[in-house]
């Protein structure tokens, strides 16, 4: 115990300064949010303004799948990029043998899954007007999926790996190829044509939730799925090394 | 007097949630830390809505206090758990002989 | 079909969606997906070059993404030195994905491993592709949230290819590198608050019209500044560069070495001499200048003291990294174009020769096992493609002409005796002598033939590990002759540059 | 307008707090708590600026979808981060146990 005391202690110079440090710096910063006028307009009054020809009711649905939806593609790929780089590091942490699973949390589980899968339905429907939306109700998904992992149902240790990247890669997938083909139709990256951006933006939202969903599944899931790389002995993958070798 | 009502609220609701990110910034144990960091996601939404942003409030519930707490508990665990089966490894006097058998017959052969 | 004529600015964006595709394709199969990264890569070089034409013969441009205009909607835009940068990138991409094939390939053909490896290449096609789409995306934004997902986007690929390599050391410099680039993001965006608070803009373009903005907006920008920095690892904060660079796979270390470093450093730099130049004071460009003196000089010792190559490859970019700050003070006599194109040519020299030099020295690593300095004795015999490689990208980093290097160190040394500020002439010396120490404090040993020593002729190594490497030297040698031409791209898309600096600072 | 200039200085102040966790601490579990504290922090400023009282207006609905952005971003990074951090403690104490083993054969052999 005197040992580690001894260390904090010692420690206690350089942590002294960096707090004072750091309380300099966020006092200051604090001054200067109060010195800064409050009267600078902001983007509400464009936001307003243009609303009608966004397609939807809800200024921030509008302004994330519209007015600023490219920001929105790149910030899916965020999540995705997530999923490949856990993947890349470890494989799923699943038990080695399946214990029994209680039948009230089987039925809780029962219960609850399909009603997520309603609640998530219904927020991304209630995007276009309301709070909600693709991330809400991707969230609500993903919730989904790790109340089922956490239940370990023997089935999800055997999911393939292919449809599982389908999954993940849909709502990317289909955000690329609705701002593709915006661009033939109208000139414009992400330019819906005229009267098409609600449903549009209802479509892109319903593949984004999925592959939210799937997503934030797959990271609390901590890896990859058993089978995603191919066996070493697969003699298809092997035979191309084999000959250069 | 709705005015003073909402600002005294304003102050407890602030006040709460420094005291709830000192602590959990501070706690020895890391679990504690973890559950204090889901309470305050969940105060957090009610700060976005009252800052009026209904959809941070939703994507902070659900995201932020939903998801990142049991990510960071199933990292926490796994962690533990290797933690724990070196420790096992390291105490269990049997295993490190057969280990150490295993490493001596692959050297003679 | 009529949108689609030579003027339109809409062809802007396909160097951003082609690797973004291609990345999802690699992803989503399991196969072929080094032919997708290649047509990706080539695509992408095709694109720019198409760019840069337009660039020559319709002037700078700008897109409105989803034809919502400024004040809302997020714009693209391409002048001189962000099409120079995407030059940069597509060459560089190529020859890195060219030889991250051979590389991958001769190590699966180790029996040993082969798993390993297989995890490796699997995840290296999309981590990679998504990053080239992440630095064309900053190097082309006009909106500074835009920027921040695109900095996100680069920071969390380059982390991941980081740890790649599966060493308990890389996984631990990739956490730290992770965790550095997180903050520097959230600094990045507490700047960003603070602008927007001031400005009530996003636009780069509002925001440099944008004159009334006080206190405010110069936190914002110091703020923006101290977190871009912590990516770009200038002096005090590149704790976390040479341990991450060092341990990664080659390939990778070549991406981040080259590519990664120099897209924070060009947002740094357009954010200073561009969009908020008429808020930057002479005290802060010494201070810059100052810092990247200290970083030149401290990164080549370091470099001369290491014992492993990779090492010292790492630490000399914190070196070279130096230089470019040291051209932020010369500003002040300098014209607009003269320190633009100091910037650009030592960062497109640094980035070719840099690859190249990383992908020699994961050469000589597969080759040997290990890349002990102390052990390298006698290469050239083994790898003779390669020691040139090494020694062409040498000479460029020393800075001898004709290199791209030379030019940017001229372009330094005559700038600052213009100034009468000496010592930055001095520096520029220093490091140069140190950095012709540490190149060719190796370089001996590859000549040096050891005792008992058979030229037995060892397995032909695949062309794909040791030309792209050639290559990408031969460029950063060469750059110095196209000098005017790559001078001409630069000016003709800043217009702008002559409203920032009407006869240099006072 | 008292509102948003406190909401502000709290995120502030839980930025600050977090950065200095961030650099004193070691535990990688704590680091990665303490960015989460300082983007919730900077959230909070973000959100605060666009805050207008009820009857007042409309609020200003592009910092919230930055906000959105953010949270995405921050979720997805903090995945990655506790995934990494887990790999770390794997292979450093593989890496330790091997080499644990290694000085134990190498005794035996030694002696």
């Amino acid at each position: 115990m005197s040992k580690i005391r001894n260390r904090r202690k010692r420690l206690d110079g350089f942590q002294r300064l960096l707090l004072l440090l750091v309380i300099c710096l966020t006092t200051l910063l604090g001054t200067i949010i109060l010195t800064i006028p409050e009267n600078t307009p902001g983007l509400a009054g464009a936001v307003a303004r243009l609303q009608e020809r966004s397609g939807v009711e809800s200024p921030v649905t509008a302004v994330l799948l519209n007015f600023r939806g490219y920001d929105t593609l790149l910030e899916v790929m965020v999540l995705l990029l997530a999923v490949i780089g856990v993947w890349s590091l470890a494989k799923a942490p699943f038990p080695q043998q399946v214990t029994d699973i209680s039948p009230v949390q089987m039925g809780v589980v029962r219960l609850l899954a399909p009603l997520m899968c309603l609640v998530a339905a219904y927020l991304i429907w209630q995007g276009s007007h309301l709070a909600g939306g693709a991330f809400q109700g991707g969230a609500i998904l993903g919730a989904a999926g790790v109340l089922m992992l956490v239940t370990e149902l023997p089935w999800l240790r055997g999911i393939p790996a292919l449809p599982l990247r389908i999954g993940l890669v849909l709502g990317p997938l289909l955000f690329v190829g609705v701002a593709l083909s915006c661009l033939f139709l109208t000139g414009n990256l992400l330019g819906y044509p005229e009267g098409t951006a609600g449903w549009l933006i209802l479509l892109i939202e319903a593949a984004c939730a999925i592959s939210v969903g799937l997503t934030l599944t797959s990271l609390f899931a901590g890896g990859r799925p058993e089978n995603e790389i191919p066996d070493k002995h697969h003699p298809a993958d092997h035979a191309p090394n084999g000959d250069r070798s | 007097m709705t005015y003073s009502i909402l600002t005294l609220f304003d102050i407890l609701l602030v006040l709460t949630l420094l005291w709830l990110g000192r602590r959990l910034l501070g706690t020895e144990d890391i679990f504690k830390a973890v559950v204090l960091f889901i309470s305050f996601g969940l105060l957090m939404a009610l700060a976005w809505v009252r800052m009026r942003a209904p959809d941070v409030a939703l994507a902070e519930a659900a995201l932020g206090a939903g998801l990142t707490g049991p990510l960071f508990l199933s990292a926490l665990s796994r962690m533990n758990r290797t933690r724990k089966g070196e420790r096992r490894l390291d105490s269990d006097e049997n295993r490190g002989k057969e280990h150490e058998q295993d490493q001596e017959q692959a050297q003679t052969t | 079909m009529i949108f689609f004529n030579a003027e339109t600015p809409s062809w802007m964006i396909s160097p951003i969606v082609v690797p973004l595709t291609a990345g999802l394709l690699c992803f989503l199969l399991s196969r072929r997906t080094f032919v997708i990264a290649l047509a990706a890569a080539l695509a992408n070089l095709i694109a720019v070059c198409f760019l840069t034409c337009q660039l020559l013969v319709f002037g700078p441009m700008r897109c409105h993404v989803g034809g919502w205009l400024p004040p809302l909607g997020i714009t693209l835009r391409t002048d001189g030195p962000a099409v120079l940068m995407l030059l940069m990138t597509a060459v560089t991409g190529l020859a890195i994905t060219l030889y991250a094939r051979g590389y991958f390939t001769c190590r699966i053909s180790e029996p040993r491993l082969a798993g390993r490896h297989q995890r490796q290449q699997r995840y290296f096609w999309p981590l990679w592709m998504l990053l080239l789409a992440g630095l064309n995306g900053l190097f082309l934004s006009n909106d500074i949230f835009n920027l921040y997902v695109t900095l996100e986007l680069i920071g969390i690929s380059a982390a991941s290819l980081a740890a790649l390599s599966g060493k308990p050391a890389s996984q631990l410099a990739s956490f730290r590198y992770l965790m550095v680039s997180l903050l520097g993001s959230l600094t990045y965006l507490l700047g960003i608050v603070f602008l927007y608070r001031t400005c009530g803009v996003l636009d780069l373009d509002l925001l440099r019209n944008f004159t009334a903005g006080g206190s405010g907006m110069r936190v914002g920008l110091a703020l923006m500044s101290v977190g871009l920095l912590l990516k770009t690892a200038l002096f005090p904060l590149h704790f976390w560069l040479p341990p991450a660079h060092a341990n990664a796979l080659a390939p990778v270390s070549a991406i981040l070495s080259a590519l990664v470093v120099k897209g924070s450093f060009y947002l740094l730099f357009r954010f200073w001499f561009e969009v908020f130049a008429s808020i930057i004071t002479t005290s802060a460009l010494n201070f810059m200048g100052a810092l990247g003196a200290i970083a030149v000089l401290w990164g080549a010792v370091q470099a001369m003291r290491q014992q492993r190559l990779k090492l010292m490859v790492a630490y000399s970019t914190v070196s070279q990294l130096g230089y470019l700050f040291i051209a932020f003070p010369l500003s002040k006599v300098a014209d607009g174009v003269q320190v633009w194109s100091i910037v650009i040519f030592m960062a497109l020299a640094h980035a070719c020769a840099k690859s190249a030099m990383f992908m020699a020295a994961g050469t000589v690593f597969l080759h040997l096992g290990h890349d002990r300095i102390k052990d390298l004795n006698g290469i050239r015999s083994s790898l003779p493609i390669t020691v040139f490689a090494y020694g062409i990208a040498g000479v460029s980093l020393m800075g001898l002409p004709p290199s791209g290097g030379f030019i940017g160190k001229w372009m330094l040394l005559t700038s600052s005796l213009a100034s009468l500020e000496w010592w930055w002439a001095l520096v520029v010396m220093a490091g140069s002598l140190l950095a012709s120490i540490y190149v060719f404090r190796v370089m001996s040993r590859f000549f040096v033939i050891p005792e008992g020593f058979s030229l037995k002729k060892s397995e032909p190594l695949s062309p794909l590990l040791e030309w792209p490497a050639l290559v990408l030297a031969l460029i950063s040698l060469f750059l110095g002759l196209a000098a005017p031409r790559l001078l001409h791209i630069l000016a003709t898309g800043n217009t702008a540059l002559a409203q920032v600096f009407p006869g240099g600072l006072p | 307008m008292i509102t948003t200039l406190l909401y502000s200085l709290t995120g502030l102040i839980l930025f600050g707090m977090g950065l200095f966790t961030l650099i004193t601490h070691s535990h990688p579990l704590r680091k990665i708590l303490a960015v989460n504290v300082m983007s919730t922090g900077v959230f909070l400023i973000l959100v605060a600026t666009a805050y207008i009282p009820l009857g007042q207006g409309e609020v200003d609905p592009v910092p919230h979808a930055m906000v959105l952005t953010g949270i995405v971003v921050s979720v997805s990074v903090t995945a990655l981060a506790l995934i990494l951090a887990c790999r770390v403690q794997e292979t450093s104490n593989l890496a330790l146990l091997k080499r644990k083993e290694q000085a134990k054969t190498t005794k035996e052999v030694a002696g």
